[in-house]
Order: structure tokens, then sequence, then C-alpha cells
């Protein structure tokens, strides 16, 4: 079943020059499982090399491993062909190895500025030079393209600003190797974009870059090599011009990828819930959401595309009742829910499951089974206590239904892969067992098969008769999974696209309304503005 | 220099009443265990207590147990219990207040285990073998009475009381005003607790300086407070304001030695812990301690001319006259 | 994927199973260890009449820690306890002794002893949602606002009788109000109802923690608020119980300790909210909320009850004993860490040697 | 772009320091209040030599509340500085009365008085690293590792001269450890000795948090560890130093204090630490770690100085001290959350009226 890897380990004996690091031999066991058996990987100089596999397959292991974050079991590191020891995060940094982590690694309680050179202030004589900071933050942040205050606390930031904090932490590094463990994972296409120009600036640079994603067509787009890790191995090593998307997903997989699920057709009822003039003021000037009208049908699937900051959170915030100072009608069958809060909403039928698994989506301190099962604990009730029996076979079911990959439903669910443990917030909200499901960048993180797998759990859903809402910052996804796309743009509706109308060029015009007319009013536009209209 | 050691003679010295003592040997029922039982030893004079009456009850033939209550009657009670079910022969108590303590000692009455209480008393009799108890309101009198003179019957003074949940800071305060308010040239310009502690002592006096400058005495529940306020009244530059405590503990009276304070009314600690060890070996081997249940032993008013006398709570062997 | 991930199942539990009883296991040695050496020490020790003392001198501070458990486990914590128990004690004292005056008219009632037991329990209730209050309206950081009502309720407990003892708590028969003193002395087939209180609590907080939605809201608020909250648990109702649970069981100990003595004392309780968190965190609870068992609690509240207890036997100074009582809180939790470690660092290195050939999943 | 962003950064930044100095504004119109009431009613409140007893008596606290700030920051917390307060002093008085007895020999050597300070200061610190250590090497949770050095500290300053207190620490000339009453009774320029080191350490600590690389670990430690790990920072080490600066604080103190009272007693500093973390949180740190300045500290420190000094010079009876103090700590933080909530308010109000048309820039 498995296919001959392309390439092994190269034979010469002496260091190949091109190779800048190389990770020989390694293995990484945590307890329960095998994260890494044998990887050796090579790491060419000033190149884009990507490393993609399934959710769990051991890539930010290995990547946390050449960041010193990690402690191989046995392998070693090699540098320049000279094996060094990485014993902690900062003996990386000091010969050069820079991370973008694939969990926000932020201070929230810092600003921006701080942020950025945490751990290596600019302090001449033991004294913070803050102006210099914050200048040199400012033109990261310029590269960047962005517009965030360097002095705002990163707390206050959004999950994609936060993201590009990070990216603009790991610039302001002198790094010969940089490491980016899906930095774009919360970003939408034009950030995308700007990323991969810096990208290339740092290649010309001789900068070294590794590179995780699950965007597929995006990893082609700027990769140079790629390598394919499969259960904690590697299978394939390849140049990137030889290959395309369907060898990629054939050696992630180990099956054929016509096997992928795609989008089946099915029947839209009538209308279940009806949104009306839902309004989120801001703190500190103008919505959030101003006066958002909807309906969304049975067996819908309801797209909704934006730029980041759109509001598209807060949209399905509002939905699911955890924002109680927003205004508006939501009616559910008929039966208002404006005043009921996230418990009244779950029993009614609405269930979230939000954008940031970290910080609204996992309690870190309990197991897997635990977590999927918190939002319907009531189904498992006999008088007023719980049937453990009942409510292994329910986690069990989940687990199989989304093959979530664990060694044992009791285990923390701090040791899962990234993506495993979205599969488990998304088995959570299922557990509800909900009429109308809000799907808040479902797919953030997780690999094709498991796309697919979720994709196929909505149309299913859909098909039995649910509506389901679903935020994502990909195109190629919202178009392919939506009945109808709503586009928000600066917390309004901007256009509303049926399946057959809607083209990749409609979506990006419209996600820029919003800011094309704020940059035409007195006030001065968002600097998205400009890269709405560049794109 | 000055630090107060346990001083042997002090606990071997015959007693200072006209009781016999017992011989150590003298039947075979002597021996067993005896609960010593008192407040946080951080305060020195418990600290003698127990170490006397222990000592004493050791001599006499008994092994020890030495405890502390912390002033907890819920503490105190959890000891009890330990003591019955180790079966000791008598317990000896500094007890934790005048009523919580029934219970504890009415529970040892009913394990046939006398308890013999020492410097506090507690509100119903017949429930100790014995109470052995200095009398704070006299001691509280005659230091007042020793006040009011040294104050020349007038002017303000500042009291500084023990902690408001202990039965003794109240007697002390009752005693004191029984004499300070008879006279009418005397005025107190406040009444503030200290919790019977020296830091407190040394703030409260400092704050209570400021509002009250003309302040010409200061009574204190007991030596410590005392002391904290000596040394805010130094540092205040004060040092003509008349300050006077209570217990006689030797810090204390090696304060008065150097002229400091003024005077103190010592608590009889010793010969209160040897009798409550005699009359438990006598009832161990008797049934009776041949004395009424109560018996109260007068404090005596420490000066400069009789402080250098008394050591431990107790007089000192061959102590010539202060000069 | 399904076959494999339930193939491996059994073997997974079985260890984490194991890694969880060893766990517990730190504080269930040091417990034996110490039984064992004072036992050998002390001759009186390991007699039935002492462990039942043992026993129910531990049932104070084991009451208080379970309450604290659900407040811990909140990631809250409840420095309040020790003055409720004052508080609530002298509550009991007032009822009983001074009765209960009805408006101006001077009229005064006198409560039946049952009466004065739920009123004094409903109180310590009603502190605990004080507490909860000020916790979840205005945001306050729990340590703050029961640190605020340490204060406040020893102060309210001084003034309900001017810092005097309620003494004498045997009420009258004319009023109808004696018997208060069985709760501290009676005995059910011979076993002290304090013991029989702590036990039955223990029961009840073990089934509610591990068998209630309830108790997942406690851990699931411990561990992530917002998701709980995203997740559809009422997180300010949870936080509220657990701290009137909490009063709740203060009050039962104020109303234990009061009976005990035939007397109510301002002063009971203080810094009794120092020896619940130790048991608490003994019995391998996490301060930071979300990790944690009642069964552990139970143990950390013996392994205290045991030391101090054996400690007083064997006459140790009270010095030393605040050096051994310090030295073996830390201890216990040092050599807790020492184990975990040495077990995963065993336990990955027999998975490295076995593991190589037959893949494992995930 | 860079002007437009620049063109909006004043206006962020305004607004957010209007709301951090409103922040701490609510701790300090407390203070203001409080200082008004008082003076109000005692006539000598306001004189200056009060204020000086008043900036005295809060100096002890308020070195404390520095040390506690930094660990907090990280998110931790020392319960032991009270106890550590205790063994210092002791240490003090031993060296001083007694000497070092040096080796089996019984060779006692009197150290200088400064040596006698330093050694206290190294014991302090000591102390702090034992607890750091304990902390950052087991992963011993610090509200039970400072719990259990609270026990022990508190039992070593007891064992030092068997719970006795070292009276008269004035000295010998002849052994030239003589001044030690000084640093209590002492003045520089008018004012006390107390007041100087509480300001000098008040401006190295606030240079430290604000403007070294150390102080921004603290925070970042504080605000997440993982974070900060990850970034390269050396959080152990941040740890231990913290502890170890609270422990300098506490030896300070006990240092202080001792030298006021001429005398070391084994319960100098008991509850201090309550005081401290008061202080602190009522400046506006939060217990989660993080957040928090100096300033706000200071200010913390003085609202509970004035609140004792005010009540004591008013005569106000000891049960209601503590109600009003259980209070006023509670109330504050209510405060501060309930205006943060209102100012809020008011901003989405007006900007739900004034925003329809001109789009802000935010
Ligand atoms: N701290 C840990 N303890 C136990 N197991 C872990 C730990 N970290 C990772 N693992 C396991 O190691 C395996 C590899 O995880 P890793 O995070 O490297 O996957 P990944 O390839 O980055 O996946 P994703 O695409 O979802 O991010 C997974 O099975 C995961 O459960
Ligand atoms: N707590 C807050 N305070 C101030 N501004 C906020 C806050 N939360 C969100 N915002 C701002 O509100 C806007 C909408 O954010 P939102 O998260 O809804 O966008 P989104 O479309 O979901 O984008 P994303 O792709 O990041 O999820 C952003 O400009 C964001 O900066
Ligand atoms: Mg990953
Ligand atoms: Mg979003």
């Amino acid at each position: 079943m498995n296919p001959e890897p392309q390439v092994t380990t190269p034979t010469a004996p002496g260091p190949d020059p091109d190779v800048v690091m190389r990770a020989e031999g390694v293995t990484k066991v945590f307890p329960g499982t095998t994260a890494l058996d044998d990887v050796t990987l090579d790491v060419h100089r000033a190149m884009v090399n990507v490393l993609i596999g399934e959710n769990g397959a051991g890539k930010s292991t290995l990547m946390k491993i050449l960041a010193g974050v990690e402690q191989p079991t046995s392998g070693r590191v090699l540098l320049d062909g000279e094996e060094v020891r990485l014993a902690s995060r900062l003996d990386a940094a000091r010969l050069g190895i820079g991370i973008i982590y694939q969990e926000l690694n932020l201070c929230p309680n810092l600003s921006v500025v701080d942020n950025i050179f945490l751990a290596r202030e600019v302090a001449p004589r033991g004294v913070i030079d803050r102006r210099r900071q914050r200048a040199h933050a400012r033109s990261l942040i310029e590269r960047l393209e962005q517009r965030i205050d360097p002095d705002t606390q990163v707390g206050m930031l959004r999950v994609g600003q936060q993201q590009i904090v990070e990216i603009a932490r790991a610039l302001a590094e002198d790094v010969r190797v940089l490491i980016m463990d899906e930095p774009t994972s919360a970003l939408s296409a034009a950030e995308t974009e700007v990323l991969f120009r810096i990208i290339r600036d740092l290649k010309a640079h001789g900068v070294t870059i590794i590179y995780i994603s699950h965007k597929l067509d995006e990893l082609l787009g700027i990769g140079d090599r790629i390598t394919v890790l499969r259960d904690g191995r590697m299978v394939a090593h390849a140049d990137a011009g030889d290959v395309d998307v369907s060898w990629i997903i054939g050696q992630m997989v180990g099956r054929d990828p016509s096997a992928l699920f795609t989008r089946t057709d099915h029947p839209i009822g009538e209308i279940r819930l009806r949104v009306r003039d839902v309004t989120l003021p801001r703190v500190g000037g103008g919505f959030l959401l101003d006066h958002v009208s909807f309906d969304l049908h049975a067996g819908e699937i309801l797209g909704i595309y934006g730029l980041m900051g759109a509001g598209r959170t807060e949209l399905l915030e509002c939905l699911a009742g955890v924002r109680p100072e927003s205004t508006g009608e939501v009616r559910l069958d008929g039966l208002r829910l404006d005043e009921a809060d996230v418990a009244d909403r779950i029993e009614a039928g609405i269930v979230l499951v939000p954008e940031d698994r970290q910080s609204d989506g996992l309690v870190p301190t309990l197991s897997v089974a635990h977590n999927m099962l918190l939002a319907s604990l009531k189904r498992y009730l006999r008088r007023f206590w719980l049937v453990p029996e009942w409510e292994r076979q329910a986690v069990e079911r989940y687990i199989g239904d989304l093959s979530i990959r664990v060694s044992s439903a009791d285990q923390p669910i701090s040791s899962l892969s990234g993506g495993n443990q979205q599969k488990v917030v998304v088995a959570k909200g299922l557990m509800t067992a909900p009429r109308i499901l809000l799907l808040d960048e479902p797919t953030r993180g997780i690999d094709v098969g498991a796309k697919s797998e979720i994709f196929q759990i909505m149309s299913r859903l859909a098909e039995g008769g649910y509506g389901i809402v679903f935020v994502s910052s990909e195109l190629k996804e919202v178009m392919a999974m939506s009945d109808r796309v709503l586009v928000l743009s600066k917390g309004a509706i901007a256009a509303q696209f049926e399946r057959d109308q809607v083209t990749e060029e409609h979506l990006v015009a419209a996600s820029a309304a919003g800011y094309l007319r704020a940059a035409a009013a007195p006030a001065p536009g968002s600097a998205l503005a400009a890269v709405g209209v560049a794109r | 220099q000055g630090t107060s050691q346990a001083s042997p003679s002090a606990a071997t010295q015959p007693p200072a009443t006209s009781e016999p003592t017992a011989a150590p040997s003298s039947g075979g029922e002597a021996g067993g265990l005896v609960c010593v039982i008192v407040p946080p030893v951080e305060n020195p004079f418990f600290g003698a207590m127990q170490q006397i009456a222990a000592d004493k009850a050791e001599e006499l033939g008994y092994t020890t147990l030495r405890l502390v209550h912390d002033d907890d009657a819920n503490k105190q009670l959890e000891l009890f219990e330990n003591c019955i079910s180790q079966q000791a022969k008598a317990i000896i108590l500094d007890n934790a207040g005048a009523d919580a303590s029934v219970a504890a000692v009415q529970k040892a009455k009913e394990a046939g285990i006398p308890s013999f209480l020492v410097d506090r008393e507690i509100t119903q009799e017949g429930v100790a073998a014995a109470q052995i108890v200095s009398n704070n309101f006299q001691g509280a009198t005659i230091l007042a009475e020793r006040f009011v003179e040294l104050m020349g019957e007038e002017g303000e003074y500042i009291e500084l009381t023990g902690k408001d949940t202990d039965t003794n800071a109240h007697v002390r305060s009752d005693g004191y005003h029984d004499v300070i308010d008879k006279i009418p040239g005397m005025t107190m310009v406040a009444q503030q607790t200290a919790n019977w502690s020296q830091p407190e002592g040394f703030s409260v006096m400092e704050s209570l300086l400021q509002a009250h400058p003309n302040v010409k005495g200061v009574i204190a529940g007991n030596d410590t407070m005392a002391l904290g306020a000596q040394a805010a009244l130094i540092a205040a530059g004060k040092t003509d304001v008349i300050v006077v405590g209570f217990d006689g503990s030797d810090d204390a009276i090696q304060s008065i030695g150097k002229g400091e304070l003024k005077a103190t009314s010592l608590q009889p600690v010793a010969e209160m812990a040897i009798q409550a060890a005699i009359q438990a070996d006598l009832f161990i081997r008797t049934g009776s301690t041949g004395k009424p249940e109560k018996q109260s032993i007068d404090m005596v008013l420490l000066t400069p001319d009789n402080a250098c006398q008394y050591e431990q709570f107790a007089p000192k062997e061959g102590a010539g006259s202060c000069s | 994927m399904t076959a494999r991930a339930q193939a491996i199942r059994p073997r997974g539990l079985t260890r984490t199973e194991v890694a969880q009883v060893l766990l517990r296991g730190t504080a269930l040695i040091a417990l034996a260890v110490m039984v064992v050496v004072f036992g050998a020490l002390s001759p009186t020790f390991l007699q039935l009449t002492n462990l039942e003392i043992l026993a129910k001198q531990t049932a104070i501070n084991a009451i208080l820690a379970i309450g604290m458990t659900f407040v811990i486990l909140t990631g809250g914590i409840d420095l309040s306890v020790g003055s409720i128990v004052g508080l609530t004690a002298m509550i009991a004292g007032l009822l009983i002794n001074e009765g209960l005056q009805i408006g101006a008219l001077g009229v005064i009632v006198y409560p039946h002893t049952w009466m004065v037991m739920v009123i004094a329990l409903v109180a310590g209730a009603l502190v605990g949602a004080i507490n909860g209050l000020i916790i979840t309206r205005f945001s306050v950081a729990p340590f703050i606002a029961t640190l605020g009502m340490l204060y406040v309720a020893r102060g309210a407990a001084g003034l309900l009788n001017n810092g005097n003892t309620f003494p004498n708590l045997v009420g009258r028969p004319e009023l109808g109000n004696t018997g208060f003193a069985e709760l501290g002395a009676g005995e059910l087939l011979g076993v002290s109802w304090a013991i029989w209180i702590m036990g039955a609590l223990a029961l009840v907080a073990w089934f509610v923690t591990s068998l209630t939605p309830f108790g997942r809201a406690v851990y699931a608020v411990g561990g992530n608020q917002r998701s709980a909250e995203l997740s559809g648990i009422r997180v300010d109702r949870t936080k509220l119980v657990v701290y009137m649970i909490s009063g709740l069981c203060a009050a039962t100990v104020g109303l234990i300790i009061a009976s005990q003595l035939v007397a109510a004392h301002p002063a009971t309780g203080e810094f009794f909210e120092l020896n619940a968190i130790a048991a608490v965190v003994l019995g391998g609870t996490s301060l930071s909320g979300g990790r944690g068992t009642i069964v552990g609690t139970m143990i950390g509240a013996f392994v205290i009850g045991v030391l101090t207890v054996g400690l007083n036997q064997l006459g140790v100074s009270s010095f030393w004993q605040l050096i051994v009582k310090g030295s073996v809180i830390v201890l216990a939790l040092v050599l807790d860490q020492l184990q975990v470690r040495v077990q995963r660092r065993i336990a990955l290195q027999q998975q490295a040697h076995a593991d190589v050939a037959p893949a494992p999943a995930g």
C-alpha cells in the first residue's frame, strides 16, 4: 500500500552544500504515540521546503525538534553538516533558526511591539529603547501591508491579526532558517499573497524557509521542494515542479485522490432561521455588525465570505448567543431567540463551532471524550446522572465518523495534533444534534482527507434538513460547498450570490465593497481597502 | 546577655507556697502521662509556664506531653481527645477561652482524667479538679493604682487592649478602669486593641501619638504591647511618657531596669505551674488535691525597686535589692 | 482507522488508569508511611479509639476541603471558609442563647434546634452566594473577593456578641431548643456524627463531580471558561453554586464545632482555609482548576489529620510541628512530580523499544 | 499607509492612556475620599507629622507589596513573606545579641551591624530562592510551595530562640555592632529611613518592570508562560528571581521592624502576606498575572495604610475595622469593574449614534 519513497537518505559521505539543515533518523515518542519514526529530512538552502501530510502526521513535531522546542527520542540534527544540540528554543534561536508556530504563541497582555521583541529586546546597556523598537515594529507591519497599531495589546487583536504579529516577530529575527507552521491558516487570500511576496523576498536574500500548510494549491505556488509525511514516516520527496495536487494527495493519504468527497445536491426546504437587523456596536467606533438580515432554509448551506475583520465571526457569535449586547431578531422555526443565552440556543438547536479552537473550542484539562460530550451532556442523563455507557457509545461513534486519531478517548485533548483537535470541536457541535449548525472556519488547519469528511458531514446534515452557516476564508471552499453565499464587508452584507452565479471575482469585489465606500467617505479608509483594490 | 533561657533554678526550686511537697517516689501510683497544654509559646509567658509545669511533673515521675492550642478552642478540644485516647493521667491546661473550654474539660472528666487549670479560669465550676489562676483583676488594679500615682492623678492616657475576642483582655481592662475611672483628673483619650502584639503596639502607638500629642501615659494589656508602644515613644523622642505593662516577662523586667517601662504586674507563673503539677500528682495518688477548686494567686507589682529580683516569672535566687 | 483506534483503546486506557492510581498513590503512600511511623513511635496511635478520634478531627478539615474542591476545580479559591465557620457558629450560638428578635416590637422567638441548624446552614450558603455574586457579577478575582469576605465575616462574627463567646449552648427545655450538643457529641452505631457527615458529604460530592452535568460543568469552567460558555454551560451559575457549596460546608463545620464545644467563639475557624486548601492540593487537585478528584481531597485531608494528631501525640514542639507540616505539604507535591516524571520516562523508553516495528495508531 | 497609520495612533494611544489613568483612578479616588473623610473626622490626620507616620507605616506593607508585585505579575503568589519577615528579624536579633557561632570550636563572632543586615537580606533572598526552586524545578504550584514555606519559616523563626524574643538589639560598642536601631528610628533630611527605602525600592522596581528586558520577561511569563518559553525567555530563571526579590523585600521589612522595635519577635510579620497581596490587587494588578504596575501597587499600599491609620485614630472597634477593611478591598475592585463597564457602554452608545455615516478608523 505504501508507495516507494522517491528519494531516500543521500548516500554521499560528505555534507551536501545545498543542504543547510538535516534531521537524521529522528524518532519522537510521546506517551501512547510515536509521532516520528526514523525520519530523515533535508532542508535545502535558500528554498521553500514544503512539508505536508495528514493531521497528526508529525509535521509540527518535526519542526519543534528543529526549533529546539522538543528533543528527539533518538536521531540527530545537523546544521551545515555539523551535528548541533538544540536543547532549548534559545539554542536554536542563537543558530539562526526562527519559527512561526502552528498555534498562536503570543502574550495577550503585551503590546504588539513587546511581543515582536520578546526575549530579544533592543536594550543597549540594559535599558529598553522603546522608540527604536516601535519604529522597527511599525516597519515590519508595513512590510506585511497591515494596519495594526504597534501599541495595541495583542489580546485585543483578532486571530488573523495575531497571526500577522507572529509573522512579524519571525521577520524581526535575523534568521537563516525560518520555519512556518501553517502561517496562513487564519489569513485570507489577500494577506496570504503579501506573505508570499515576503517569502520570495526572504528567499532572494538567502533565507531558507520550511513551510507547512494544508492549502495544497498554495503550496505548489510557493514551494520548491516538497516532502510528504505519513504516520510519522517520510514517504515522498520531490521537486515542486514535478508534481501536482493529485500526486500530493495520493502520497498523503495513501489512496486514490478521486475518492475525495465532492458535494452532492439536495433539495432546499422552507425557512428555518430568520435573522433580522442583527446589529453589534463596536467599542471605540462604528459597527461590528450593521443591520444584518438573511434567511436560512432547511437543507441549505449558506456560505459567508469576507475579508479578515469583516465581522463574520461576530455574526456567528450573535446567532449563537455569545454576544448579549447585540440587537435584532433571531427566529428559529418561528421561535424568537433574541433573549436566549447560549445554553438555550443549543437546546433550541443552534450550535456554534468556534473559530479559535484553543481559546473557544477546547477545555485543555479534559480528555478527548469529555470535550466531545461537553455541549450535549443532557442527552446521556438517566434521571439526573450521566450514564457512562451511553457516553462511551456516542464518543466512539463520532471518533469513528470523523476519523479522529486517538489512542484512547480518555487521552488528554492537548496530546492530539491540531487537526484532530479541530475534529473534536466539530464533533462536540454535532453531538448536540443541532438543527442549525454554525461553522466558523471549520477546516482551519485540517488536512484534505478530514476536510472532505467534514464536507461530507455538512452535506449529510443538509440533506437531513438541517441549516448550515459556513464561514471560510477560502474562496474555493465557499464556492464548492455553498448553496448561497453572503459576502460581509465592514459588518454589512455587501452582496448575495446563488450557487450558480458565484465567481471568485464577484466574491473578491464584493468583500472589498465596504472598504471602497469608506475610502470615498471623508474618514480615512482601511488599509485593507488597498489590498482589496490591489486584488 | 538578656536572652531568657529556661532557668533550671526556677523550675527545681521548691514552690513558694507553704504546702509541703510530696516526695517524688512516695507511692506506686505515681507515673503515667501528663499533658501540659498552653496557648502559643511564641509568647514566652506560656513557654515558661509549660516548661516549668512539665519539668515539675517529670521530676515527680511522670512522662509529659507538651502541647499548644494556639488559642483555638477547637484545637484544644482535639488535643484533649488525643490525651484521652493516650490514657493520660492528668491534664494541666492554660485554656483557650473561659466558655469555650468547658466542653473539653468536661470531656476529660467524663473519661476519668482530672484537669488542672492554670492562669485562666473557666466559667463552670465542678468540672476541673483545680483552677489555679492568677488574680488578673487584682493584678490590674494594683497596676492601675501605680499608674495613677505615676501620672500624678491627672492627664491624658491611652489604653492598649488585648485581642477583643480574649476573655483576659476584658478582665484586665475592667480592672484598670475600676481604679482609674474613679480619678477625675485622668482622661482616656484613646482605647485601642493591639492584639497582644509588639509590632502592632508600635504602629498603633505611633499613629495614636499623632492624634493625641499630649498623652502622658500608656497602660497596656500585656508586656509585649507595652514594649511596642515604648519603642514607638522612644523613636518619637517622647521618653517621658509613662508606660506600664502586664505579665512581668523578662523583656519587661529588662526594660524596667533600663528605666523605660515604669511598672508591670507579675504573673506568678512559676508558682501556678508548680502547684498544678504538685496537685495533679497528689490527685493521682490520693484522689484529691486537698484544696478548693478555685485557687487564686495574687499578682506582684514590679517596679524599678523590685524588678531585678525576678526572672522567668519567679523570684530570683539570692537577688539583692535593685539599685 | 476506526478499527485501529478501537483496537488499541484498552491498552491506552489501562495505562492512563494505572497512571492515575499511581498519581493518587503519592498521597496514599505518604499517608501509609505516616501511619506506620506514628504507629511504631506511639503505641496508642493505632488503637481503634484513637483512629476514631483521628477520623473525627479530620472530618472538620475534610468537610471544608470538600467544599473547597468544588471551588478550586472551577479555578477559584475560597479564603473565607474559616470566617464563615466562625460566623455560622456565632449565629447558632446567638439563636440558641438569645433567640431571634423579630421586628422592633421586642418579640423574641427561640427557634427549634433543627431550625437553628437550618438557619446557620442557610446563612453559610448566603455568604457563599455573596462571594459568588461578587466574583461573577463584578468579575472580582476570587482570591480578593473571598479575602474581603474573610475580614468582613470575621468582623461580623465578633460583632454578634461584642467579641464574647456564647457559652453553654444547651438550650432550655421550655423553649424547645435543647439537644444542640448532640451533633458534636452524639454517635450512630458507635461512630460520631461528624464522621458520618464527612462520609455522606464525600459520597455526594464524589457522585456530583463525576456523574452529573453540574460536575462536568465545574471541571469545564475550571479548564477553559470560554469554551465552557460556548458549549452552553452557564458559567456564572456554576460558579455561584460552588461558592454556595463551600459556604454550606463551612456552616456545617461551624455547627459541628460549636456543638462540640457547646459554645460559640468568634475566633472559631481562624486559618482553617489554609488547611483546607492544603488538603485539596495534596489530594492532587490543580489550583489552576479543571483537574482533581474528591477521593484525592479525602486522602489529602487524612494526610494532614494524621500528621497533626501524630505529631501532637509524639509531643513534638510547636515550632517543629510547623516545620514538619510545611515540609510534608511541599514534599508530597515534589514527590508527585518526580514520580510522574520517572514514570513517564520509563513508559517512553519501553515504547521506544517496542514500537519501532508495529506502527502504532496516531 | 504609514502616514495614515500614524495619523490614528495618537488617538488610540490617548484612549488607552486615559482608560489606564481612570483604571488606576478608582484606587486613587478611593484614596482621596478616605484622606478627606479622615481629615474631616480627625483634626490631626492631615498634619505633616501624621502624614509622615502614615508613610512610615505604609512603608512596611509597600515594600512587601513591591516584591509581591513581581511575583504576582508572573502569575505566582508568595504567601511566605510574613514568615520571612519574622525569620530575618530573628536572624538579625540572633546575630546582634548572640553572634555567630563558628564551627564546633565555640568561637563566637559578632558581625558588624551592616554585616548583620547583609546576612539577613541574603537569608531572605535564599528563602525566596528555595521557594523559586521548588516552584520551577518541581512544578509545585506557587500557592502551595509558599504556603509550605509560610509554615517552615515561621517554625524556624520560633526555633532560633525557642519562641523567645531577642530583646534590646542595641549591640555593644566593644563588639562594634551598635547602631542597629538607627535603621528604624533614624532619619535623613527629616524623613525616616523606612520611607526612603520604600521610595528607592519603588523607583528601582518601576524602572525594572517598565524598562528592562527582565521586566518584559516578568510580564510575558505571567501573560502566557508557554508563549514566553517558546519565545526563548528563560521562564524558570525569571520565576526564581522574582521569588528572590520578594524574599529580599521581606528581609528588608524584617530588618526595619526589628530595628524599630529594637527587638526581634518570632511572630513578627504574621499575616503581612494578606495585606501585601491586597495592596497589589487594589493597585490594579491581576492575580492571574501579566497585568499591573508598581505605581498601582504603591497607591494600593497607601489605600490600606490610610485606612488602617485612619480607623485607628478614630478609635473604631477592631471588628468594625475588619468589616471596613474587607469591604473597601472588595468595593474598590467592584467599582473598578463597574466603571470600566459604564465607560464602555457610553462609548458604545455614542458610537451607535454618531457612526452611521462616516466610518471612523478603529
Ligand atoms: N505533547 C504531546 N503529547 C502526546 N502526543 C503528542 C504531543 N504532541 C503531538 N502528539 C502526537 O504526535 C502526533 C503528531 O502530531 P503533530 O502535531 O506533529 O501533527 P501535525 O502533522 O502537525 O498535524 P496537523 O496537521 O494536524 O497540525 C499526533 O498523533 C499527536 O497526537
Ligand atoms: N474586542 C474587540 N475590540 C475591538 N475591535 C474588535 C474586537 N473584536 C473584533 N474587533 C474588530 O472587529 C472587526 C471584525 O472582526 P471579526 O473577527 O468579526 O472578523 P471576521 O470576518 O470573522 O475575520 P476573521 O477572518 O479574523 O475571523 C475587526 O476589524 C476586528 O479588529
Ligand atoms: Mg501541526
Ligand atoms: Mg473570524
